[in-house]
């Protein structure tokens, strides 16, 4: 069971809430600036991820969705 | 019609307006017109309808403003400090383009005043009390009678422009009893109103259709700049289409009597014994305040040789009037504030030119 | 196969919101809209903003809107809901709109158990104009109006709504919970959720509490803020159920 | 024609609902009427009154400073209304309990020990009745048969049967009046 | 030698008092004239009327007073006391003023603690304007906008107000007695005077509610009204002390 | 005299007004004017002073009314809707006769609107927008400078009218920072105010003397209608006295400007650029707006050709212009409401009869 | 020890509080109607009052006063 | 002479202040100034930004629907902004944030990589300072040694030691801005 989380990269406000709230530590505000000038966060090791929806959760701008593979 | 019946002005605007399909009342106590939220506290739950006595006057204009954005025919009443405390709201409804009805039963002021009868809410109900670029239509009828038949066409008026409209009495018109005919007996069936549904804009839930918003908010300027020019064109619609007045022996008349509601009445008495004594007076009645009869009146001065404007104030109507009338002939003005009501002798004086601007 | 854990819940409209990055006003925002969507209520539902940041909460719910007077969303809900008895209609409101100019509001429809829901959003101050002083600023909080920190003296004691509020009996569900962690959000949602079924059972008047941050105004990076909010708001604003289904029905 | 009645006494004593009878029975005979009360704080004296016109032309004002006819149930209306009577106005006073008349003399003052007739018809509250009686005796604002009917439209099924002793108090007020109009 | 049991207070106005035959405002009235007179301080008062059957005490007492718009007395106060902060200051008000129209301005000074002392007529309707319902209306009790009575589905649940501000902090004295007995005239006068007396000290914000009659608008005679107030007044709104001299200081 | 600073108009308000011995503050916040009680929060209690938020606007309007009854230099601040909540207040203290400066930092309406500068509060402002025969002395300032000298003013009319005065101002007013004088620098020790004793009418204890009533209740008509008229003596003393305007360049004007506030710097600039352009503009700025200065509109008119009224409204002051101008010459209005700022160029093609009423 | 107890008659309103709270039930509503057209109340046996102050505390008009005679 | 500057960034960026300094320093050359903020719930988004006019009349409006200048300090500001420069007016930006500049060749752009700059000076905070000096070098609009004397009017007592930090952040601006305009 792995995690699949993909972000909304141009409603990303970085305001670095889901890289708090992760558990495994693997979202990062990235460098880049979005069209709201802001550096938006990315999942950097998705292979990680136990798609435990935290980071979603604590996300105001739902900008994080979450999925759960089952391989 | 029913028979008539010998019935309070308060009274019978709350029946009245069930008739035209209120179903819904939000007010607050206040004399001198309790009897109409007591008559709807009694009536309203008989025809499927709500009465709710809101916490203050500013909770039963909002009441009113979620009740007809939900698409219900609604209304309030109070009288002066009341109807001051609503002002915030009121200006929310013409902003969100609210249809509903607002009773202004006018008391003596300023501040606690009193509760006789007065007309010192001219301004206020007319050039808007509240903030920013609105206005109410303002019906001011002159009897109990006069009231009944106005109700019909004020919520009417509500729908056809989305604005509140108001009607302004005052304590005479609450409290007397006339006899009056309304449009069907107590004990007659009335028709179910439409549903809140029928407004298509109303929020009555977003089935089938994109969602509807209530909203007088607009954050750019040119934005609200645009919605302020739609509101204003609605009411240059209205100063074409609704002026409403009646002109008793104006054509003749050397004197117009110029006055509303209950001081109508009483000018109306003094003009016709003024007649008898020969002399040539004539009475000139707005029924509409808002939008005002400018232009009717500004005929009838033409011909006359004065006007003479009767308000239980300090002079309100006086400015509309002024402005009606121009220079076309002087302008004169009697007013009695603070509940005390000019007798038809009073104004019969001054029509024949005696006594001051005031008691 | 994959399952979805979190996306966007159909009754938040897909806009962009105009909070202040690491608002958790958007937290809420999506609470509320799982809360209707768990109902399927999206078509039944009229939500009311009030004045306060979230006053464009009329652009963000899918559903129904109306836009109330600064702290009248009470009134405007009871308003909706007496035309409309067989739908949700509930309040989203700051702690400025609902516990300061609209306190007569709020007293008065849980008094009633008007059955509506209330989302009461406490930030301990006013966002919106700029980081004033709210009824629920705690003592010694800084605020552009009590520039030394608030004092009992002059400025009077902080509010804690929810235990005044259970004090009537209309209400039939009172509660308050945070968002400051993935846990607290999960419990803050089920609040809600709870909240909007009693009201879908007719059971009266449901208010949820929410603790909030205000990053902008507090002066503090979001997740500082949440951080404030555990160490300083928590303590004087306890999470949890202050008044439960009785009253109202 | 023009009458302006000005009916006063505690409330309890049914001068608001007296007013308004005098006025439906106007308006049963094809008259133009209008009742106005007292209302408001006023009130928590104790005294209620109310002013009634009949006239033949539309009403101007329901609130007048002249009155043409007064009736006044107890001592303190009849103080407080005395001077509002115009010169040659009836004055229907309550002679149970105002011991003492009116002071003016330029009216016309008719005793009629209300209560005490009342209590001979085995009602206390039909006090109003009798100076009503008394006051369409004296003034002809409406005919007692008016009054009749009005209380046949306005009273509920259940108290119709109260009609004939509202009558009667009407009658012995009318012959009281005719009494003391006689010694007067 | 003879000594005065009872005579007429120096802090009443030596007038007549426009209160219906046997109503209680009257004696509460005196409790407070004799409360100011306790502390001698006639000269170092100012009391506010409020918009009620009350509205006239502006008449009866013998300090300096205001009359204040419907139910903002507590806000008239607030802005007497902060510019004169060591003079006594009261309101006097009626449920309706309080309860209702007023519920924002009475929450508001008690939880800033304000330096006042309100005196609460709850006389469980609107009595000024002829008998309405109150937010302290009884569960079936009958009046002009109840007329089948008092249904809380339609018209809501009467407030207790003394309990409800007892769960602020701002308040230093809160208390809820009655006047349908000598004895019980005797404690609400105790009330009264401890009231007055902790402002004098600073202590903070003092509220005496008082259950009082409304004869004319209960349609009973006055000792009737008494026994009502007694049977049903007093099973729904407890008499005791609600809050004593914490917060405020 | 100070140096000159750069002051935000919000917070020259609020130090102008402690200069001018302002020691009590009662306000909520709402923008566009948080600037003033934020300021007033830091300073007055530096001054020995109180600054109190109230729980909303009804409640400030009420502590300025027990305030000013008490005898203290009083005054509140706030926008468009928060001023229209106070109208049942502001009604209160002109009834009780009680002195206190109000001001309205006016955005746009009506409703929620927005949070820009608008002239739309006009009517209400000068009309009375609570309920009742009252006014308040209107000043309308052009500039944080012109503010900054009119406070001191204020204070010392509503002290001697014992009557509200309101400051108009706008968003633009209150949100500039422009070079200010202020009569004195900041640390400059103050005087201190006059004890609130000194005001013999004020409830500050009946300490060798009858007691004190502060009141507006007068349930006897009689009695209200003495008081009203008492009340409009000082109105017409006002008009008599109190005529504040600006009149440039128009005794030779074609078109006479008509513009107060911020639209006068507007219409200034446009009638100096028309001047330029050999178009014969004046400008004519009413600083009271309640007493409205008639008699010298009316003579400026009587010279001109027309009267072209510039308001950030759909046309409020325009009734007063036409009250002033009647028939002399035409009166043509343009209008922004909303939020929006006329230019300088709009203004102009208007005198040079170019553009419509409105954008 | 006795009382003495004064009734200002004019100032009555016959609401007949007093006559209720007297425990000796000495007070009595007169026949006689004052200013006001209330029957006014009265002490119909002052011997026998013991100057509790009852009938005083519970009168809502401040009409009576009551003294203690200390013979 | 008339300038208006438009002057925006993040909140936090420092353009309030500076927008400040440069209508003091107009003040004290002895012009006519003001400075208008933007405000209400359109800084909810996180921008900020002012206007100021200095001129040698009296100004008529704050606001200003035409600029003859603007300095943006992020990509928003630049993208919301650079439609209102009127044609040959200057826009400041701060190259740091923005990689690519305004899209018009009707104006005269000013890349100023601010947050560079002001690294190099060892404070972040004075990157206003150094896209204010670009601007009075570009525009003229008052002189830099005005700014310094509003800095030591306005700050207080205990920071007035940042001000040879402030003088150093407007030269270096003002050499960048030489530079871009040389290479342009
Ligand atoms: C009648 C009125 N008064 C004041 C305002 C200004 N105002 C807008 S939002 C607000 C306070 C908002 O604070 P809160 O309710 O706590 O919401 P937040 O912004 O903190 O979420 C105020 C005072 C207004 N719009 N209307
Ligand atoms: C703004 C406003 N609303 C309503 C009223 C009318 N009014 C006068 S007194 C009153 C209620 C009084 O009831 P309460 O406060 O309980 O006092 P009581 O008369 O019972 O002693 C009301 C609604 C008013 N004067 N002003
Ligand atoms: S789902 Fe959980 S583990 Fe995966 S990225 Fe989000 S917070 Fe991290
Ligand atoms: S919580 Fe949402 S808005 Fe914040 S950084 Fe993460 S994805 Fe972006
Ligand atoms: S100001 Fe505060 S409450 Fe408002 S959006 Fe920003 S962070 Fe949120
Ligand atoms: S109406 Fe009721 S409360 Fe008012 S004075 Fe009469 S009895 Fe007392
Ligand atoms: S003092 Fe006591 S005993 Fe004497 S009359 Fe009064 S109640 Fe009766
Ligand atoms: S209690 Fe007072 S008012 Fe009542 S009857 Fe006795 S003396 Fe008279
Ligand atoms: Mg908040
Ligand atoms: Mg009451």
């Amino acid at each position: 069971m792995a995690g699949k989380v993909t972000f909304r990269e141009e409603r990303c406000k970085g305001c670095a809430l889901c890289v708090e709230a992760c558990p495994k530590g693997i979202i990062q505000l990235s460098k880049r600036f979005n069209a709201g000038g802001f550096n938006p966060a990315e999942c950097v090791n998705e292979e990680a991820c136990i798609a435990c929806g935290f980071c979603a959760r604590m996300c105001p701008d739902a900008v994080i969705e979450v999925h759960r593979v089952d391989r | 019609m029913s028979e008539p019946k010998l019935m309070k002005g308060n009274e019978a605007i709350a029946e009245a307006a069930i008739q035209a399909g209120c179903r819904y009342f939000f007010g607050y106590p206040i004399t001198p017109q309790n009897e109409l939220p007591e008559y709807m506290a009694r009536r309203l739950p008989e025809v499927g309808g709500v009465y709710l006595q809101a916490e203050s006057e500013v909770s039963a204009i909002n009441m009113v403003y979620g009740a007809a954005g939900a698409g219900g025919r609604v209304m309030t009443s109070s009288s002066s400090p009341g109807i001051s405390l609503m002002q915030e709201g009121i200006s929310y409804l013409a902003g969100a383009e609210l249809p509903c009805v607002l009773v202004n039963i006018v008391r003596g002021g300023p501040g606690l005043g009193g509760i006789h009868a007065a007309q010192s809410d001219y301004f206020q109900a007319t050039k808007g009390g509240g903030h920013g670029d609105y206005r109410l239509l303002v019906l001011a009828p002159g009897s109990v009678q006069e009231t009944v038949d106005l109700l019909q066409e004020a919520f009417d008026l509500a729908d056809k422009y989305r604005n509140p409209v108001m009607l302004l009495g005052d304590a005479v018109l609450g409290q007397m009893m006339e006899a009056v005919r309304l449009p069907r007996d107590l004990d007659e069936p009335l028709p179910p109103p439409p549903p809140p549904e029928s407004k298509v804009w109303a929020t009555t839930g977003a089935v089938n259709r994109s969602r509807n918003v209530i909203n007088s908010l607009y954050i750019e300027p040119e934005r609200l700049e645009k919605h302020n020019w739609h509101i204003q064109e609605k009411y240059r619609r209205m100063e074409a289409e609704e002026v409403r007045y009646e002109a008793v022996q104006v054509d003749d008349a050397g004197t117009v009597v110029v006055a509303y509601g209950t001081t109508a009445r009483i000018a109306r008495t003094a003009v016709d014994e003024a007649r008898r004594q020969g002399l040539k007076a004539g009475l000139f009645r707005p029924i509409s305040l808002y939008p005002f009869p400018y232009q009717a009146l500004r005929e009838a001065a033409g011909r006359a040789r004065r006007v003479l404007v009767v308000e239980m104030s300090c002079g309100q109507m006086l400015d509309d009037v002024r402005l009606a009338v121009g220079e076309r002939c002087p302008v004169e003005f009697y007013g009695r504030p603070g509940g005390n009501i000019p007798t038809p002798q009073e104004v019969l004086d001054r029509i024949a030119g005696k006594g001051g601007e005031a008691k | 196969m994959t399952t979805v854990v979190a996306q966007r819940p159909k009754s938040l409209s897909d806009v962009v919101m105009n909070y202040c990055p690491g608002c958790t006003h958007g937290i809420i925002h999506r609470l509320v809209a799982e809360a209707i969507d768990a109902l399927d209520a999206r078509e039944r539902t009229i939500g009311v903003a009030s004045v306060g940041c979230s006053v464009f909460a009329y652009n963000y719910f899918e559903c129904d809107m109306q836009q109330a007077s600064h702290g009248r969303a009470p009134a405007v809900a009871t308003g909706i809901k007496r035309v409309l008895p067989d739908r949700l209609v509930f309040t989203y409101q700051g702690d400025g709109d609902l516990a300061s100019i609209g306190a007569a509001e709020i007293v008065h429809a849980a008094a009633r158990g008007e059955n509506i829901t209330v989302i009461f959003v406490n930030n301990a101050n006013y966002g919106m104009t700029g980081g004033q002083m709210a009824p629920t600023t705690l003592l010694g909080q800084k605020t552009t109006t009590t520039p030394l920190g608030r004092d009992p003296k002059t400025d009077g004691f902080p509010i804690r709504m929810a235990e005044m509020l259970a004090t009537l009996q209309g209400p039939a569900y009172i509660a308050r919970v945070s968002v400051h962690s993935p846990q607290a959000v999960k419990q803050a949602g089920d609040a809600i959720k709870k909240a909007f079924r009693l009201q879908a059972e007719g059971k009266g008047f449901t208010l949820i509490e929410v603790l909030s941050t205000c990053p902008t105004n507090w002066g503090l990076a979001p997740n500082q803020a949440l951080k404030w909010l555990v160490e300083n708001l928590i303590p004087f604003y306890p999470l949890g159920e202050f008044k439960k289904e009785e009253g109202g029905a | 024609m023009r009458h302006e009645v000005i009916m006063a006494g505690f409330g309890g004593q049914g001068m608001m609902l007296a007013g308004q009878l005098l006025a439906y029975a106007g308006m049963l005979e094809g008259k133009y009427v209008s009742w106005y009360p007292s209302y408001g704080p006023e009130m928590r004296g104790g005294t209620a009154n109310c002013t009634v016109v009949v006239a033949d032309e539309p009403v101007a004002s329901p609130v007048v400073s002249r009155a043409s006819a007064v009736i006044a149930m107890n001592r303190p209306s009849l103080e407080r209304f005395e001077g509002t009577l115009a010169p040659g106005g009836v004055l229907v006073y309550n002679s149970t309990l105002i011991e003492q008349g009116p002071t003016r003399t330029d009216i016309k003052a008719v005793p009629v020990p209300a209560n005490a007739l009342a209590d001979e018809l085995g009602d206390k509250r039909v006090a109003n009745m009798v100076v009503l009686g008394a006051l369409l005796a004296v003034t002809g604002v409406a005919k007692p048969e008016s009054v009749v009917a009005s209380l046949r439209k306005t009273l509920p099924e259940r108290r119709q049967n109260l009609i004939p002793l509202n009558e009667q108090a009407l009658a012995k007020g009318a012959e009281a009046a005719q009494g003391a109009a006689a010694k007067a």
